[in-house]
């Protein structure tokens, strides 16, 4: 194993957690605001990753199909927000976690039912295509750099919008006392519909981003759901600084265990059963991170006190 | 006799009449499909106990209603194959006596349960729905790569389990088996719902400080709700592979919890008798709307949205109106 | 469990005669529903499209809609045998529903003729006289894949697959006919989206070349960040990556990868020929190896409808073993295990036009049995 | 001290730069009901609850009955005999006023880990039961919601389930509140005899009630002690008039 593998593994876990956190950042969101559990977040994922393949085959442009996919999963958002989701904000977990899971089937089906069931065509724009050569000599996808610098920048971006801008002083608000920003004027329902919009369209964006280099089919969302899940548990319901560090974390804790896992028990086991103990035990780490970190911080790590 | 006790009455014989219709007039998977409904309401009724009377909100039920089916698979699956199950410290040989493999069944998902409900329950609210979802994933993952037991493939058993006296094979007396299981359950957990236990822990659901107050802990209570909890639910996935002859991790999905799930908010949380019209109305629902269109899931799932919207209570909410306090 | 009825109606015919009680009635568990649908559509519209043009009127055929669940499976399969009572059972996509459904369908008297899955314990100990296979056993195209290595003069090749039985089939039968190193092997998840770990891996081993089994959307994210990856090691793979359903999806990140199939749209016979062209007229898009599987299980059927009532077994099973049919494969046999016994080609994925498709560049192996025939005890 | 049922020694608590509890020692006799009052925020619902276990003091601990229960969960210090009410109704609302009192009875009793028998047919806890909802005057509620009850009558409730667990001392935060002059008189008059029973602990914001109750009174101001003493002591105390009247009250 050389240092130059791992370290193209590390960016590898930096751009997986990066994506995650464009997911995680609207749900942790809408988490924190409304109080609001969305197994939906994943069909807004799907929308846009749909939406973008479908711009891209009618006009051949990448940042025409980006732009598609904010425009039609935050409109998909402000759909269901109007028309389910603002009638849930009063009800307890249970009932969210059930009006959303059916908006999961009827958002699934719906999706096959307009698309059909194989799976759709988008590529990665042509000046994105290739590799860039690293320092030290690392060759790497130049679409996956993009991916960690988008990432980041949008990242930024929340941030700068949380900390800096009137929104996000609401959205902080609101965070910390429902009732106050709605007595001190604000229009509460036109508040949330925005934030979930918001969140909705990052995770459209984020399908449309990752659906360039993987499968654009009915149900990609829901995997990356339950992964934006864990993060924002990890992180801190509500927290989008948890968000960001919890993403990271299960970006790099996945990919660096699907690497090091088989080599490590390699070294006390013979290769194929190395191999197949290293494998499962991969696929269940991120779970066992997220049991771990809750059993110690049962609020995860950024989580109110 | 109140609204209540005459909706359950009618809905324990409806569920007895359809199939003995159906075995009278020679439609044997009427019964199989019925059989299904039978099996999970106990599986609904294992996680309304942790629910609907301890409020705990799990999204990994499919777990004890896995383990209950892999108990029963793995147990078979040494039988069939003449093959100890292990060897070490002592001698251990599958089976396929249903009389042996309920209890095992119950008993390791009730351990399971104890387990997961002791780390999950340090946590709460959202904290504990998703705990339960990333154990659900964990052993989800688990049997997919668990190849001595066919991994994603699952493990097939040709023929069902025996129980004496009876042939299993025959959809009727299988049928039987399960109905009586059911109202063994349901005693049960109806018992156990007014008793001591009952009462507390129905408190800690409406006011934690209350119970506090009065002397109790409530992550004892919840631990054990969770616990027998976890255990009904491995009975009916053990009743459930039974069914199908064959297990596979899709029972440890975090769609089956989903499902079970659905089955209590349906028939009505906390009742002792909803996941039981629950099971059934969605066994009915699956059976109607599946020939409707290829893309019945729709319906399913704006169905599904406007009771948890505007009938809250569920079919028991619908037609027997609030809980009678106690009689 | 959707309980579909598609029309079964392969012709108007068939409401009229009403003589049922002569005829062969088939119940069709398949995924139309969810991921994987396009699958078990392509199975059902090939099945179809070969009992419309042959134009019976005592065949009937069922359809229902598995969704991918074994247990929904299970059920379908109880309601066609209790309920319809079907004579003969087909349709299943995935091996780990075939596993639920074909030993208690066959135990009870029916036959099953697998228009896709091959799972091993099928072909070996746990074969029976009523299962017909007429698409390979699970092993096939990874042996011919290997096989292929060999005379492609690769050395050592990285291979990679799901950590699940099928995905271990494919590596155990592809290290079966391969000759060479190995220069990494890797079981990855169920279900995964990203490889980007993989490939780097496969970057700096020092590997010749790439077999992988990523079937459905696995294989399109493989693909796709492979070709963008820098990593230009020749990729060998089963045709279920590159089946007509899904190269439009991977798009030119498959151009010149080669795949190994039993089938292939340019097989050049003339069942084949109008097989493709009266497919593509019926449902508007080429069809797939699945939509060939498809049509050939029914034209088996169909076959042994001509020669034995379904109602005497052992005639109407020795009709199924002689397989007397037009295979769009060209030559089709029946081994001792009742798998079949047939060329497998390599293919190579090319465009034509804007579609993207395959066409045959050799045999890979020729009459190929499968390597579990001998554990067979009927 | 021997006669001292609870003691505090020291408790301190802090959020972040706020002291809210400092360094606050006080007892409660046998026999007697000692009342807690001060100003809004001076921090008597902090003390109440690291006195009654939801709060962990920063320094400081709690005694009760002899033993140091600083450690010990709310749920344990319940069982050693503190009966606490609450001064938001704090009830299983859907739960009869029959369900509520019983389930005070039946925490106290123990024995919670019984799944068969039928709880609300048990003798000897509907004994309990309706003796202290005969006390406490709400005998013909029995079978009302306790969500169904209005204000005070849920005052009343809470007094009768913290009867149930036959108490060695009562914490009540506010009894009165809400309360009507009538509810206020009835239940002045029921403490009063009550407090042989066990003795109180009495935060309440009612001087009326206060001033005839009360056999000693403390006055937290600012999370500190300013003064203990008899009802003349408190009501002559120039630290006390000062914090409750301003500079002029002192003059």
């Amino acid at each position: 194993m050389s240092w130059i593998l791992l370290i193209e593994q590390t960016l590898n876990g930096l751009q997986f957690g990066v994506m995650l956190f464009l997911m995680a950042a609207g749900l942790t969101l809408i988490f924190g605001v409304m109080g609001l559990i969305n197994l939906a977040h994943g069909s807004l994922y799907m929308v846009g990753a749909f939406a973008a393949a479908a711009v891209a085959a009618a006009t051949g442009s990448f940042v025409l199909a980006l732009v598609a996919s904010l425009v039609a999963a935050a409109f998909a958002g402000v759909l269901i927000e109007v028309l389910v989701i603002r009638r849930l904000y009063d009800r307890d977990h249970l009932d969210q976690v059930l009006a959303t899971f059916a908006l999961i089937l009827i958002f699934s089906e719906g999706t096959r039912w307009a698309f059909g069931s194989f799976p759709l065509f988008l590529d990665r724009p042509e000046y994105l295509a290739g590799t860039v050569t690293l320092p030290f000599g690392i060759e790497y996808s130049k679409y996956r750099l993009s991916l960690i610098g988008i990432g980041l920048l949008v990242a930024a971006g929340l941030f700068w919008m949380i900390m800096r801008t009137r929104i996000g002083i609401r959205i902080r608000a609101g965070e910390n006392d429902r009732e106050m920003i709605g007595a001190l004027g604000v229009d509460i329902s036109l508040l949330y519909t925005l934030i979930f919009a918001l969140g909705a369209a990052l995770a459209g964006f984020a399908g449309a981003l990752i659906g360039a280099i993987q499968s654009v089919q009915v149900g990609m969302g829901e995997p990356v759901l339950i992964l934006a899940f864990v993060v924002i548990v990890i992180g801190g319901i509500g927290s989008i600084k948890g968000a960001l560090i919890g993403a990271v974390l299960v970006g790099l804790t996945d990919t660096l265990g699907r690497f090091l896992l088989p080599q490590i028990f390699g070294l006390v086991m013979t290769p194929s059963a190395a191999t197949s103990v290293g494998s499962s035990l991969a696929s269940m780490s991120i779970y066992i991170l997220m049991a771990g970190v809750l059993l110690v911080r049962p609020k995860g790590l950024f989580g109110g006190a | 006799m109140t609204k209540e006790t005459l909706l359950n009455a009618v809905l324990l014989c409806l569920l007895l009449a359809v199939p003995l219709i159906a075995w009278v007039s020679d439609e044997p998977f009427i019964i199989t499909l019925t059989t299904r409904a039978v099996i999970f309401a106990i599986a609904g009724i294992g996680l309304n106990f942790a629910l609907g009377f301890g409020g705990l909100v799990s999204l990994g039920h499919a777990v004890f209603f896995g383990i209950g089916g892999y108990v029963m698979g793995i147990l078979a699956y040494h039988a069939q194959t003449y093959t100890p199950l292990m060897e070490w410290p002592f001698a251990v040989e599958g089976t396929k006596s249903m009389l042996i493999v309920w209890p095992v069944a119950v008993v390791v998902s009730g351990l399971a349960a104890l387990a997961i409900g002791a780390l999950s329950l340090r946590t709460t609210g959202v904290y504990f729905i998703m705990i339960t979802l990333a154990f659900g994933q964990m052993l989800y993952y688990f049997t997919i790569s668990w190849s001595t037991y066919g991994g994603e493939d699952g493990l097939s058993i040709y023929v069902r389990n025996t129980f004496p006296g009876l042939n299993t094979m025959d959809p009727i007396q299988f049928f039987a088996i399960c109905y009586v299981l059911l109202l063994i359950v349901l005693i049960g957990v109806h018992c156990a719902a007014r008793s001591s236990f009952g009462l507390m822990l129905r408190a800690a659901k409406q006011n934690e400080e209350r119970v506090q107050a009065v002397g109790q802990g409530p992550y004892r209570l919840y631990l054990i709700a969770f616990t027998i909890s976890g255990a009904i639910t491995g009975l009916a996935g053990a009743l459930f592979a039974d069914l199908n002859r064959f297990v596979s991790p899709t029972m440890l999905s975090w769609h089956t919890s989903g499902e079970i799930m659905v089955f209590v908010i349906l028939g009505g949380v906390g009742r002792v008798f909803g996941p039981v019209a629950g099971a059934a109305l969605f066994i009915l629902l699956e059976h109607s709307l599946g020939g409707l269109s290829e893309y019945w899931h729709i319906y399913l799932g704006a169905i599904l949205l406007g009771v948890v919207l505007f009938a809250r209570g569920g079919l028991y909410g619908l037609l027997a109106g609030r809980e009678v306090a106690h009689d | 469990m959707g309980l579909h009825k598609f029309a079964l109606a392969a012709s108007a015919a068939l409401f009229a005669a009403g003589a049922q009680a002569e005829g062969l009635k088939v119940g069709m568990i398949t995924t139309l529903s969810g991921g994987g649908a396009g699958l078990g559509i392509d199975v059902r519209d090939g099945f179809m499209l070969a009992v419309e043009q042959s134009g019976r009127s005592d065949l009937e055929v069922v359809i229902e809609d598995d969704q991918r669940k074994p247990d929904v499976a299970v059920q379908l399969a109880d309601k066609m045998i209790q309920s319809e009572k079907v004579d003969v059972l087909t349709g299943i996509i995935w091996s780990n529903l075939a596993m639920a459904v074909v030993p208690a369908s066959v135990a009870q008297g029916k036959f099953y003729l697998s228009p896709n899955a091959g799972p091993s314990p099928l072909a070996g100990k746990g074969c029976h006289e009523n299962y017909f296979n007429v698409a390979w056993q699970n092993d096939n195209l990874h042996e011919a894949a290997g096989a292929y290595a060999n005379s492609a003069d690769l050395k050592n090749s990285f291979i990679l697959a799901p950590n699940y039985p099928a995905g271990k089939d494919a590596l155990t039968g592809y290290k079966r006919f391969y000759e060479g190193e190995l220069a990494g092997e890797i079981y990855t998840k169920l279900g995964q989206t990203d490889y980007a770990s993989e490939i780097a891996q496969i970057r700096a081993s020092g590997a010749d070349s790439v077999y992988f089994f990523l079937p459905g959307g696995m294989g399109i994210s493989f693909l796709k960040q492979y070709a963008d990856s820098g990593v230009d090691l020749p990729v060998v793979g089963p045709a279920f990556s590159f089946d007509q359903g899904i190269l439009q999806a991977v798009g030119a990140a498959a151009l010149g990868v080669k795949n190994t199939s039993q089938w292939s749209k340019d097989i050049d016979n003339a069942t084949n020929t109008a097989f493709v062209e009266s497919f593509e007229a019926k449902y508007g898009r080429l069809p797939s190896l699945y939509a060939s599987q498809g049509f050939d299980t029914a034209n088996l059927l169909i076959s042994a409808m001509g020669k034995a009532d379904v109602a005497d077994q052992d005639a109407f099973r020795s009709a199924l073993q002689a397989a007397e049919f037009d295979s769009t494969r060209g030559d089709f046999a029946f081994g001792p295990n009742n798998h079949p016994i047939q060329d497998i080609y390599v293919r190579e994925v090319v465009q034509e036009g804007d579609v993207f498709t395959n066409k045959i560049v050799s045999v890979g192996l020729k009459n190929h049995s499968d390597a579990y025939a001998a554990d067979c005890k009927m | 001290m021997i006669d001292s049922i609870l003691e505090t020694r020291g408790l301190t608590k802090r959020f972040g730069g706020l002291v809210a509890s400092k360094a606050i020692s006080l007892d409660l006799r046998q026999g007697e009901i000692h009342a807690l009052i001060g100003p809004n925020g001076a921090g008597k619902s902090t003390l109440i609850k690291q006195i009654a276990g939801g709060l962990q003091p920063d320094e400081g601990s709690v005694h009760f009955d002899g033993k140091d229960v600083s450690k010990l969960s709310t749920a344990a210090r319940a069982r050693l005999g503190m009966g606490r009410t609450f001064q938001i109704s704090s009830l299983a609302m859907e739960y009869t006023v029959l369900q509520n009192v019983v389930l005070g009875a039946l925490g106290h009793r123990g024995n919670v880990f019984w799944f068969f028998n039928n709880v609300m047919k048990d003798a000897e806890l509907l004994e309990t039961a309706d003796a202290a909802l005969t006390k406490v005057g709400l005998e013909d509620f029995r079978n009302f919601r306790a969500s169904d009850l209005s204000h005070g009558q849920r005052r009343q409730l809470e007094v009768a389930v913290a009867l149930t667990l036959d108490p060695k001392a009562f914490l009540m935060d506010e009894p009165m509140a809400g309360l009507g002059a009538e509810g206020s008189q009835q239940l002045i008059g029921f403490l009063d005899t009550l407090r042989h029973q066990a003795p109180i602990l009495l935060i309440e914001h009612d001087m009326d009630a206060v001033f005839s109750l009360a056999d000693r009174v403390s006055v937290l101001v600012y999370g500190e002690i300013i003064a203990t003493g008899t009802v003349d002591d408190i009501r002559t105390n120039s630290d006390v008039r000062n914090a409750y009247l301003g500079e002029e009250g002192a003059a």
